[in-house]
Formats: C-alpha cells, sequence, structure tokens
C-alpha cells in the first residue's frame, strides 16, 4: 500500500514538472503549426534567468519565501524578449514553407542557443537551490518529501487552470481559437494573424521559461540542460495529441506515473518508459490521445 | 453487349453526426454506359464516389465491381481492380511536369510501389504518355509543371491520369466545375470523345444540367443520401421532381 | 536530374562508363596521396553520406527521418558483435551482416513508422533511435555501453590488413562501396519507386487513386534507406576502429538531415559531397572555435535555409545553368 | 543532355570535394630523423570545453593546462621541476574540445598528429573516448597521456607502447570506498546504489558492490538505480532510497548530477537515515560550501582537492591556481597537473644525457617512472610501466571552515597504492572476485 502511495506522489510531482516543460510546446505547435525543437533552449534560458534574479534576491537580504515570487519573472522577461525576438526575426519568415525547412530552422535556433547561454553565462555552473528547502517537508507514507515538490504541483495546476480560462474565456483566446480552426477565415474576419503568432510563441517561450525557472532550484544549471527536454516534451506533447491542452495535461499525467513506478518497481525499465509509453499510444491512437484525425475532403 | 452488371450497389447507409450522406442507395450500373449523377449540394453526390473508390466506408450496405465485393479494401485495391476517378478539385503532381504526371500514372498499376529497379521511362511508354496527352489536347504543355495549367487544362489532366489506367468504370467529380462557360463544351467533347473510343463505362457528378442534357445517356437524382429519379436524361430532367430538387 | 532521364537516351553511351571508370579509378587511387587525416575525414564524410542519402530519398516525399542513427548504428554494431561474439574478420562478411541486420532492422520498424507523415513520422523514428540508444547502453555486457567497443582491423578477402595501410584499404573499399551505392540509387531515382516518392510528397490521394499503396512505396524506401545507413555505418565502424551507443543518439540523425539541406534532394552526388564538406567544415569549427561550433552550425543552417532552400548544391547548379548562354 | 550527363554528374558530386581537397593540402613532409632541441614542445590538452562535462572537468582541467603551462615556461614551479618548459624548452599549448563523440576524438587525433604535428597529446575526459583513442595512437606512433577517464580496460584488455595514462582507473574509488565504508560502521548490512546509466557508472556500483559483498559477506543489495545521464531530476529515485532505508547508499554521480541529488536529497533526509557516499564528491565542497550537509562520506578519486596531502608542491599548486581562477582546483585539475609534470619528469630523465631525447627515449624513461605531483609520488605501476597507481582516501565532512570557505574533512583515512590497486597482471574484477590477493592496507 505505502509503495503504491510513494509510486502515486512522485508520479504527480514528475507530471507537474512534465506539464509545466511541455505545456508551451503544444499551444505553440497548436496555433503556428510549427514544432519548436529550441523548446528546450528556452527552458534553459529560464533556469538561467532564474537563477541569476534568485543570486540578486538573496543578495539583498529580503524575505526569503518572496524569491519564490521572482521566478515567474524570470518567465516573463523571456517570453517578453525571447519570444518576439525569434517569432519576429525567424520564425514569421518560415510560415507557409515547408514542415521539414521549419523543423529544421527550430533545430538551428536550438544550436545557436545552446552557444549563446555559454557565452552569456559561461561554463560554471549555477546554483540558486536555497527557495528548494523553504517550504519545509511532509512526510507521506513514511518518506519525506519537500513542501517545493507540492508547490511544483499548485504551480502546474493554477498554470493549466489559468491557460484554459485563458483560450476558452478571453476574447484573445477566441481568436487564437479561431486561428486554430482556419487562419484563412479568421485573418477574413479581421483577426490580426500576425499580433495572435507573436503574443502566442511569446506565451509558449514564457511557459517554457516558467519550467526551467521552478526547476532552477532544484539542479545545478550547465550548458545543456535543454537537449533532454526537448525530448521528453516532445514525448509528452505527442502521447497527449500535439496542439492539445488537456492532452499536455494528460500526456504529463501518463508518463509521470509510469515513470514512477518503473522507477519503484521495474529500475531496468525506467530509461525506456516514456518511449514505450509513446509508442504504445501511437500504435493505438496515431494522433495521440485526444486529438482528432483530420480528414481531407475530397 | 454483355448482360452482366459492372457495378451494384445495394442500400448503402453512412451517417455523418446528423447528416445522412447515404441513406439506402441502391444502383446498378451497366458496362458501356453514361451516366450523369445530379442533385442539390449536400445531396451526397461527393459522398458515393468516394464510397465506392474506397475513400470512405459505408455503415452497412454492399458494394460489388464485376461481381466482387469492394466494400473495406483500400482505395489504391479497388483503383487497381479498374475504378478510375477525378476530382472536384484535381489531384495532380503540381510541381511535376504534366509528361511525368502521365508516366507515373502509367508506371504505378504495373507495380509502381514496388519497383525500384526498372527504369520508369521507356521509349514505349513515353510514346503511350505523349499519344494520351495528344488526345486530351495537352501536348503543348508536356514540360511544364502541371500547376502551371489554366483550370480546364488541370481538369484534363486530372481525367487523363485516371484514364492512363485504362479503367473499366470512371467516375468523375464535376469534371466542368470552375471551367469558363465558353470551355465547357470543347472540354467534354474531348473527353466524351475519348471515353466513347476507349468504351470506358462512365460515371460523372454534374451540376450544368446543359451538360447532363447534352451528354449524359442516363440520369441518376440524388436528394439527401437517396436516390429519388433514375432513367434517360429527357424523361428525369423534364420530370418535376428532378427539376424541383434542382432548383430550377 | 530527373528531367534529363525522361529525354534521355536508356542506354548508356561506351564513353559514359569509361569515363565512370576512370573517376572511380582516380577515386581510389587518391586514397594513397592523400595525408592520412584526411584520408579519414573523407571516409567519414562518405559513410556518413551513405546514411544522408537514405535521408534525402525519404524526403523526396516530404518525409523527415530523425531517426536514421538507429540503422547507422544497427549496422556499426553489427560489426562489432560479428567480430567480438562470433570472432568473424572478414570485412566482406562484415559487410554483409552489416547491411543484412540494417535492412532486417528497417523491415520491422518501418511497419510501423510507414503509417505516419510529417512531424508524427519524425518523432517516431527519433523514439525507436533513443530506444536503441538506451538499450546499447543499458546491456553493457554484451555491448560494452557507453564506453562502446573496439572494432579490430579486418581481413580483406581472406587477406590481412596492415595497420599502416589500413586508412588507405578502408577509404578504398569505401569508394568501392559507396560507387555500388550510387549505381542503386540511380537506378532507383529512375524507377517507378523513385518517381513515385516524388509524386506521394506532391499528391498522396493521386498517388492512391492511380492504385499505387504509399504506405508500401514509403515501406521499400524506407528499408532501402536502412540498409544505406547501415552500409554507411560498417564502413563507419571500420574507419574509427570503435562504435559507441551515441552512434544511434538524435543528434547523430539530426546531422544527417542537417546535411541534407548543404546538399539538396535531387542529386545522387550531392549528399555524398555534402557530407564530406561538412566533416571538414566540423574539423576546423573545431580548431578555430571550439566553444562555439554549434552556433556556427546553427548559423550556417540558417544562412543555407534563407538563401539556397533547396539546397547548396543544387541552387548553385541551377544558377550556373540560368547564367551559362 | 543523355544519360551520360548524370553519370558525369555523380562522379562530379562524390568527386568533388575530394579533388578540391586534395589539391589544397600541401604535399606531406618526411618523417623527422634524429631530433635536434626543439624550440618549442608542442602540446596538445583535449578536454570537453563545451557540453555537462564542461564545467565540471574539462575546464577545471584546462585552466590547471594553461596556469601550469604559464608557470613551468616561466620558470617558476618549485623544486624537482625548476627547468623552464620541459627540459629548457618553452611547451605550447592548443586546446581541444573533446564533446562531439569518439569518432570526432579520432579524426581530431589524426588531424592534430597528422597536420597540425603536436609532439605529444594529453587529454580524454570520457572513457568512451579513451578506448578509441588508444589503438589510433598506437597506429601514428603518438604519444598520448590519457589524464582522467575512469575505464579499467584499456590496460587491462590490451597493450600500448605510446599510451600513458597517469592517474588511477575506477577500481580504486570503488575498492576505497567499501574499505572505508566497513572500517567506518562495521555493521553496516544493507547497501544500495544510485548510479548515471553509463558505463561508469555501471562499473564504479558493480565494483563497490562486489568489493562489499567480498569484504562482508552477507551484504545484502536493497536496490540498484540508474537514473540517465543528465536527468536534473531525482525525486523519484530519492523517494525509492529513502522507502528502502539502505545503511549505504553509494553513488558515483559527477557534476550537475552530483550536485542536483545533494541538493534535491538534503532536505528530505538523504544520507541522514544511512551513509551517503559520493565517490567524487570532493567537487561539492567549495561549489556548496556550508550549504553541504554534515556526515557525507566524499571522495576525489584518489588524494586531491580536500584530500591531497600538505605539501610544497601541492600548496603552490594550489595558490596558483586559486590566484589565477578565484576557486580552488578539484581533482580533474590534480589529474592535469599529475599528467603534465608526469611528462615533463619523463622528457627530463630521458634527457638528463644531455642531448633532446627521442620518442622511443622518452617512452623508456616514462615506463615505470615515480614522480612527483601535487598529489604526492605517483608511480607509473601497472600496464608494463604504462599505467598509474594512485592511494585513495576519502573523509566525512565535517564543521564549516570560514577560512576556506568549505567544510573540513573530518576521520579522513588514507588507503596506500597497495591497498586498493590490483597487483600488476591480474584483471580488476578477478581481483575483486578473489578476495583482493596481495593486498596490502594499514
Amino acid at each position: 500500500m505505502s509503495t503504491l502511495t510513494i509510486i502515486g506522489v512522485d508520479g504527480v510531482v514528475f507530471a507537474a514538472w512534465l506539464f509545466l516543460i511541455s505545456v508551451g510546446l503544444t499551444l505553440i505547435y497548436g496555433v503556428l503549426r510549427i514544432l519548436n525543437i529550441a523548446h528546450g533552449s528556452l527552458y534553459a534560458l529560464g533556469a538561467y534567468t532564474g537563477a541569476t534574479l534568485l543570486l540578486a534576491y538573496f543578495r539583498h537580504d529580503l524575505w526569503p519565501l518572496g524569491s519564490l515570487a521572482v521566478l515567474p519573472l524570470a518567465a516573463l522577461l523571456v517570453g517578453v524578449t525571447a519570444g518576439p525576438l525569434i517569432e519576429r526575426g525567424l520564425l514569421q519568415r518560415m510560415y507557409g514553407r515547408d514542415e521539414i525547412l521549419q523543423l529544421l530552422t527550430t533545430y538551428a535556433l536550438f544550436l545557436i542557443l545552446e552557444d549563446v547561454m555559454k557565452l552569456v553565462w559561461g561554463t560554471s555552473p549555477y546554483y540558486a537551490y536555497r527557495p528548494y528547502g523553504l517550504l519545509g517537508q511532509v512526510s507521506l507514507g513514511g518518506v519525506v518529501y519537500p513542501g517545493y515538490s507540492f508547490l511544483l504541483v499548485g504551480i502546474a495546476a493554477l498554470t493549466g487552470a489559468a491557460l484554459w480560462a485563458f483560450v476558452n474565456r478571453s476574447r484573445f483566446g477566441r481568436l487564437v481559437v479561431a486561428v486554430i480552426h482556419d487562419p484563412e477565415i479568421s485573418v477574413a474576419m479581421g483577426v490580426n494573424l500576425p499580433r495572435v503568432y507573436v503574443v502566442t510563441f511569446s506565451l509558449g517561450a514564457a511557459l517554457a521559461a516558467l519550467g526551467g525557472a521552478y526547476t532552477a532550484p532544484m539542479i545545478a544549471i550547465v550548458p545543456g540542460i535543454g537537449v533532454e527536454v526537448i525530448v521528453v516534451a516532445f514525448a509528452v506533447v505527442v502521447v497527449g495529441g500535439l496542439g492539445s491542452l488537456e492532452g499536455a495535461a494528460l500526456g504529463a499525467l501518463i508518463v509521470g506515473v509510469v515513470r514512477s513506478a518503473a522507477v519503484h518497481l521495474l529500475p531496468t525499465l525506467e530509461l525506456f518508459t516514456i518511449y514505450l509509453v509513446m509508442a504504445g499510444v501511437l500504435l493505438l491512437r496515431p494522433y495521440g490521445l485526444l486529438a482528432g484525425e483530420r480528414v481531407r475532403r475530397l | 453487349m454483355s448482360a452482366a452488371p459492372l457495378l451494384e450497389i445495394e442500400n448503402l447507409t453512412l451517417r455523418f453526426g446528423q447528416v445522412e450522406a447515404a441513406a439506402g442507395e441502391s444502383l446498378v450500373l451497366m458496362p458501356g454506359e453514361f451516366v450523369g449523377i445530379i442533385g442539390p449540394n449536400g445531396a451526397g453526390k461527393t459522398t458515393l464516389l468516394n464510397l465506392i473508390t474506397g475513400y470512405l466506408r459505408p455503415e452497412s450496405g454492399s458494394i460489388r465491381f464485376q461481381g466482387r465485393p469492394i466494400v473495406g479494401l483500400p482505395p489504391e485495391v479497388i483503383t487497381g481492380l479498374g475504378i478510375g476517378r477525378s476530382f472536384q478539385v484535381p489531384q495532380l503532381f503540381a510541381s511535376l511536369p504534366v509528361l511525368e504526371n502521365v508516366l507515373i500514372a502509367l508506371a504505378t498499376p504495373c507495380g509502381g510501389d514496388r519497383d525500384a529497379w526498372t527504369p520508369m521511362v521507356t521509349p514505349a511508354r513515353e510514346r503511350t504518355a505523349r499519344a494520351l496527352l495528344g488526345q486530351f489536347g495537352l501536348q503543348e504543355w508536356t514540360e511544364r509543371p502541371a500547376a502551371e495549367l489554366p483550370e480546364g487544362g488541370r481538369k484534363l489532366l486530372d481525367v487523363a491520369l485516371a484514364a492512363a489506367l485504362r479503367p473499366k468504370l470512371l467516375l468523375l467529380d464535376e469534371p466542368t466545375s470552375g471551367v469558363s462557360a465558353e470551355d465547357k463544351y470543347p472540354l467534354m467533347d474531348t473527353l466524351v470523345a475519348v471515353l466513347e473510343r476507349e468504351g470506358v463505362t462512365t460515371a460523372f457528378v454534374e451540376h450544368d444540367m446543359d451538360v447532363v442534357r447534352r451528354y449524359a445517356r442516363r440520369v441518376v437524382v440524388l436528394s439527401e443520401g437517396r436516390i429519388i429519379a433514375d432513367g434517360p436524361p429527357a424523361r428525369v430532367l423534364d420530370d418535376g421532381r428532378g427539376r424541383g430538387f434542382l432548383g430550377g | 536530374m530527373i528531367r534529363l532521364l525522361v529525354e534521355g537516351d536508356a542506354r548508356p553511351a561506351t564513353a559514359g562508363w569509361a569515363l565512370v571508370a576512370a573517376g572511380i579509378g582516380a577515386a581510389l587511387a587518391l586514397g594513397w596521396v592523400l595525408p592520412r587525416w584526411l584520408t579519414f575525414v573523407v571516409t567519414q564524410g562518405l559513410a556518413k553520406g551513405l546514411a544522408v542519402m537514405g535521408v534525402v530519398l525519404l524526403m523526396r516525399a516530404g518525409l523527415v527521418s530523425f531517426g536514421q542513427g538507429l540503422y547507422y548504428a544497427g549496422g556499426a554494431y553489427a560489426v562489432g558483435f560479428a567480430a567480438r561474439l562470433v570472432g568473424l574478420r572478414e570485412a566482406t562478411g562484415h559487410a554483409a551482416l552489416g547491411v543484412a541486420a540494417g535492412v532486417l532492422l528497417g523491415a520491422l520498424v518501418g511497419v510501423v513508422v510507414a503509417r505516419y507523415r510529417s512531424i508524427f513520422f519524425a518523432m517516431l523514428t527519433l523514439a525507436f533511435s533513443m530506444v536503441l540508444y538506451g538499450v546499447l547502453i543499458k546491456a553493457y555486457t554484451v555491448t560494452g555501453g557507453s564506453d562502446g567497443m573496439p572494432i579490430p582491423l579486418p581481413t580483406l578477402l581472406g587477406l590481412p590488413v596492415p595497420a599502416d595501410r589500413a586508412g588507405a584499404i578502408v577509404y578504398d573499399v569505401t569508394i568501392g562501396c559507396v560507387a555500388l551505392a550510387v549505381y542503386v540509387i540511380a537506378r532507383y531515382l529512375a524507377s517507378p519507386l523513385g518517381f513515385l516518392m516524388r509524386a506521394i510528397r506532391d499528391n498522396e490521394v493521386r498517388v492512391q487513386y492511380l492504385g499505387g499503396s504509399v504506405r508500401r512505396a514509403i515501406y521499400r524506401t524506407y528499408v532501402l534507406a536502412a540498409g544505406l545507413a547501415a552500409l554507411g555505418g560498417v564502413l563507419g565502424a571500420f574507419n574509427v576502429g570503435h562504435i559507441d551507443p551515441d552512434l544511434a543518439y538524435w543528434t547523430t540523425s539530426g546531422e544527417f538531415v542537417f546535411v541534407t539541406l548543404i546538399g539538396g534532394l535531387e542529386g545522387v552526388g550531392a549528399p555524398l559531397g555534402g557530407a564530406v564538406a561538412y566533416e571538414l567544415v566540423k574539423s576546423y569549427a573545431f580548431k578555430y572555435a571550439p566553444y562555439a561550433w554549434e552556433m556556427v552550425v546553427g548559423i550556417a543552417m540558417l544562412v543555407i535555409i534563407f538563401l539556397f532552400p533547396e539546397g547548396v548544391w543544387v541552387s548553385l547548379a541551377r544558377r550556373r545553368r540560368r547564367t551559362s548562354p | 543532355m543523355d544519360r551520360r550527363g548524370w553519370l558525369v554528374r555523380i562522379l562530379a558530386g562524390a568527386g568533388a570535394a575530394v579533388l578540391a581537397v586534395a589539391l589544397a593540402v600541401p604535399v606531406r613532409q618526411g618523417v623527422q630523423a634524429a631530433p635536434a632541441k626543439p624550440g618549442e614542445v608542442k602540446v596538445s590538452f583535449v578536454t570537453f570545453l563545451s557540453g555537462p562535462a564542461a564545467a565540471p572537468f574539462g575546464v577545471p582541467a584546462r585552466n590547471a593546462a594553461e596556469v601550469l603551462v604559464e608557470q613551468l615556461n616561466a620558470g617558476k614551479a618549485p623544486a624537482p621541476y625548476g627547468a623552464v618548459g620541459i627540459g629548457g624548452v618553452p611547451i605550447r599549448a592548443v586546446y581541444t574540445d573533446e564533446a562531439g563523440g569518439a569518432d570526432k576524438q579520432v579524426a581530431e587525433l589524426r588531424r592534430l598528429v597528422l597536420d597540425e604535428k603536436v609532439d605529444l597529446v594529453i587529454g580524454y575526459i570520457s572513457s568512451a573516448d579513451c578506448l578509441a583513442v588508444a589503438p589510433v595512437a598506437e597506429e601514428l606512433k603518438a604519444l598520448t597521456v590519457l589524464f582522467d577517464c575512469g575505464t579499467n580496460q584499456i590496460f587491462e584488455d590490451a597493450s600500448h607502447r605510446y599510451v600513458f595514462r597517469t592517474a588511477g582507473h575506477q577500481i580504486l574509488d570503488s575498492v576505497g570506498a567499501a574499505r572505508y565504508v566497513l572500517r567506518a560502521d562495521p555493521r553496516a548490512a544493507t547497501i544500495a546504489g544510485i548510479n548515471q546509466n553509463y558505463a561508469w557508472g555501471q562499473d564504479s556500483w558493480a565494483s563497490f558492490r562486489d568489493s562489499m559483498r567480498r569484504l562482508k559477506p552477507g551484504v545484502r543489495v536493497v536496490a540498484e538505480l540508474f537514473p540517465k545521464l543528465y536527468a536534473g531530476d531525482y525525486s523519484a529515485e530519492i523517494s525509492t532510497l529513502l522507502a528502502a532505508r539502505p545503511d549505504v547508499i553509494h553513488s558515483s554521480f559527477w557534476g550537475g548530477d552530483l550536485e542536483g541529488l545533494v541538493i534535491q536529497g538534503t532536505p528530505r533526509g538523504l544520507g541522514k537515515q544511512g551513509t551517503l557516499v559520493l565517490t567524487t564528491g570532493d567537487t561539492l565542497l567549495p561549489r556548496l560550501g556550508r550549504d553541504l550537509p554534515e556526515g557525507l562520506v566524499v571522495g576525489a578519486r584518489g588524494p586531491h582537492g580536500a584530500l591531497a596531502p600538505d605539501i610544497p608542491l601541492n600548496r603552490w599548486f594550489k595558490s596558483v591556481y586559486t590566484d589565477r581562477y578565484g576557486i580552488r582546483p578539484v581533482y580533474p585539475a590534480y589529474h592535469m597537473a599529475q599528467a603534465l609534470l608526469g611528462v615533463k619528469a619523463a622528457y627530463e630523465r630521458a634527457a638528463s644525457g644531455g642531448e633532446w631525447p627521442t620518442k622511443d627515449q622518452v617512452i623508456a624513461a616514462f615506463e615505470h617512472l615515480t614522480f612527483e605531483t601535487p598529489s604526492g609520488p605517483i608511480q607509473m605501476a601497472l600496464g608494463n610501466g604504462h599505467q598509474a597507481v594512485e592511494p585513495s582516501a576519502y573523509g566525512v565532512t565535517g564543521p564549516f571552515d570560514p577560512k576556506t570557505r568549505e567544510r573540513r574533512l573530518v576521520r579522513v583515512v588514507r588507503f596506500s597504492t597497495a591497498c586498493v590497486n590490483p597487483p600488476e597482471g591480474m584483471k580488476s574484477a578477478e581481483w575483486i572476485s578473489q578476495g583482493f590477493p596481495k593486498a596490502r592496507c594499514p
């Protein structure tokens, strides 16, 4: 029984992290129809920015818990700078062009960003682990968990709810839905397509950075942390259905729980879980769990 | 002419949500027929072609081609049995030259999806392709990409690709839509001349009643997924029911 | 190039064959003239070029495989296992075994991936290669794990290969294999299947309604691409003398995709030239910009994408044709 | 154009690049004969300058090389290394990135030796790179000194003439860790491991586990975890370890992964309920400072860093390194110092007759050499004199020392080379499974 509890808690905590790192990817794909390979780099950018801000914050001897509020600021910073820069400077030239070239453009962007971060932050690791211990510990099923893990779950839930409300309830969200449905008709109806694209991409970038910023206190931030994230985020999003917010949540939960079960019960398989889940889901539902197949009209 | 039917359709049904795209259609085509299929928008004309060619699968009912049941077979297999098809929006290899379009159409049924060794372009095949393009009046365009053809030319090439298969049954989806009024009759004249010479059984979906009256030997009227009239053009088109549904 | 075939004469003139023979002869002779480090780089480029060719064949139908590393590694590890577990030393046997392993793997994986298009194809191929990567690392008692395993010098047609001549001999074997592969690919490109892949990229529906099975065409091409990558892996293993799981990592496959950008989709030789050029550039990027060579590669990619969307080789050839009288 | 046209093009495509390159390359020069005293000794240093291994290993090692080359060329090093450069000849350093995979490194080695004509190569952190490069170095007859990689295969599965390794292999870390743990807590009965899923982690765990079983029969393994390299998040693994309640947890994590494990594990009590042994833990001391918990067992892959002896050579090395880079050297820097000083010692010993030595003379002098390093004397004892043995040392993190801004290591135990290394001619795995024959421990 206690093992099951532990698996469940670990699974949900991991799923929260997975959701944060992958929801931006699915949002960008849903609207722009571009699979952003540089998503992991934006995550790393968020981690570096978050760590830099945290270090500055703690230098000033302020209220320690306030540091947790600094992290969304990092995401915002990445969103409003890198987002428009990449979308306006690069991606807007790629709309309507070959999917292969779009994919390769973001791959090139990934290579460039990796080295840019190295030039800006150097190769030495950054540490900003102070916030990790701030929220105390919780004992569940005989195992101690840091409060921070549950903060992560809360933030993931909050982010998911806010995004859902934004897309389904706000005016801009309805424009986004219109664009997802049919970009041409929405333009005819007076939607400012470039604006929708740049805002969506920046939002996606900010979400990636948010994932990175909240990961920053858990790890040593070194060059290359974004590489693995790309593959993992892809898998999560593909399992749930590319372009679907609910899909990202479902994919994260499934992958998170399966992986946590593997760590506890079958550690040898842990490495493959994410790919096995992805391959299994795609075999049964070729477009992911929550995405419909688009039938072409003849 | 043989008495065995070429195509037998029985009680075909298919729903898209609330819409009945096929509501128990039954239809028999005999070899050598030249049939016009008419009906208002949303009557299920294209759906019928999609059902016959395997693009859609009916919920119930049967389709037999030369006595063989074909429901459930994929389009490429049905095509291989001898059913060719054109489309409302021509389905071409837009970036490839017109001649290559036809060469591919000639080579594909002969194992083009498995043969990776013998050259596709043989003198014999090239002669056939040029002759076919000549028949369709496209000989001026052989070297140009298909995307550069005018709409009428695209329609013709679309039919030519289907004709290259030497099908026993050819289904044409609105061959004159998008073609200017003065080009319609020359286009249909060209088509009919080729198809009659080859003796291909043909069914064509059409909106223009004058085209139907002039070229069809038999007319089938569809409405809400049902066949509501079937017979020679003169009788069906002058019948009040057919007229009413076509909106005059 | 395809256009030329349509009008062309079906049989190559004897002068053509003489030229081919002379070209291969010249390439073989180069192996004994070039400095050894350069022979190595060129061989490596050609070996990877074979995998790149496979990527190109699939890309002609609009499919990006981000997982050709699976077969590159598959071919290489087939050699490794043959040498380590069975004790097979003969290079021709290794090559046959490697290609067979690649074709077999491709035939299995192809059943699944041939159903998918666009990003799903890209991601699934990537996932499969990452699974192999994981297996190679995990099964370290057999594979040597991340340390990989050494490839001993093979014999060639029963004759031992002397260590000091190994580079030139591997180079010559590579030239021979590449010439053979180029011939096979040229036949493929001129065949109905080769044409059909371009047709699939333009319009899958029409291909179906010509009686062609899109899935079968993609499947066969995928298996061919797997065989090519595996042959490349075999040659690469001989050349480097050591193999490790990184060959199956997705960044290896990413490099193959990148090289197609240099070469474009229409040529047979261009992917090879592109791969050799890429190896050389990487060599010098390492030397002059050890901290920023990824950035150099990334910027080069963007420049190519924006200035030469069809690949440098094809674009330059086209420009030349346009300007020549 | 006819068919001939495209055949010609195929050839052009395949051959043009080759030809272009061939024409651009100058004619090869003849092999050097009897060496006159050269104007410089060109040394290539190959370490990770990019990727996740750059920060923890590659850059400290490169920095050590840089500062040592400066010091040696200026003749400022203490005895016995006072001579300028190597035997009076200044060293010229060429730094190369180890990233890019083993095939890349093989190509680089060929280019460095044949094109750039370096006199010797010092490098390689990754075991895969070491294994790939060693046979090529033999083929090229290029003097190559492996300075850091941990695999025990290189000299146990093959013999080399041109390849040396001046650091001990991973066996001594694992055997040392097992001996230390059982001394500190003889009642330890259950063990668990969390190691990275690649050769280093797998080998380290296997030899630690087998050593424990050999030293204390009946020891039970309760968890063996191999998260993937650079995974970053270890919450689920830490839960498993906490739930399994082992007496000893072994980890050979390094770099960012190690720091992530400690950062995530500390608030959850990892290392409190049982002993946490970190074989590369020395790198944590300067990085985490006061925030590193007390009571962790920490090693340094030999007597390096905080476990290095307090001798003049070490004090000098630490001060020149710290002055230059603002942080004290960690063990990869010590390994680099071992390699460079070993080379210098071998050359100078070979040149003691007054003439500049040939490559063969340098090799002869290097084999079985014992030389001084900041970590104490190093002996080239194994692999026919090509493989160094090092002592091992472990300690426990204790109170914070504001002067060094690090936690002090307490209860430090040093194990002599004969205690933690297999004897010459015996493979590590056999040595452990046969119960450490000929081992001499204090």
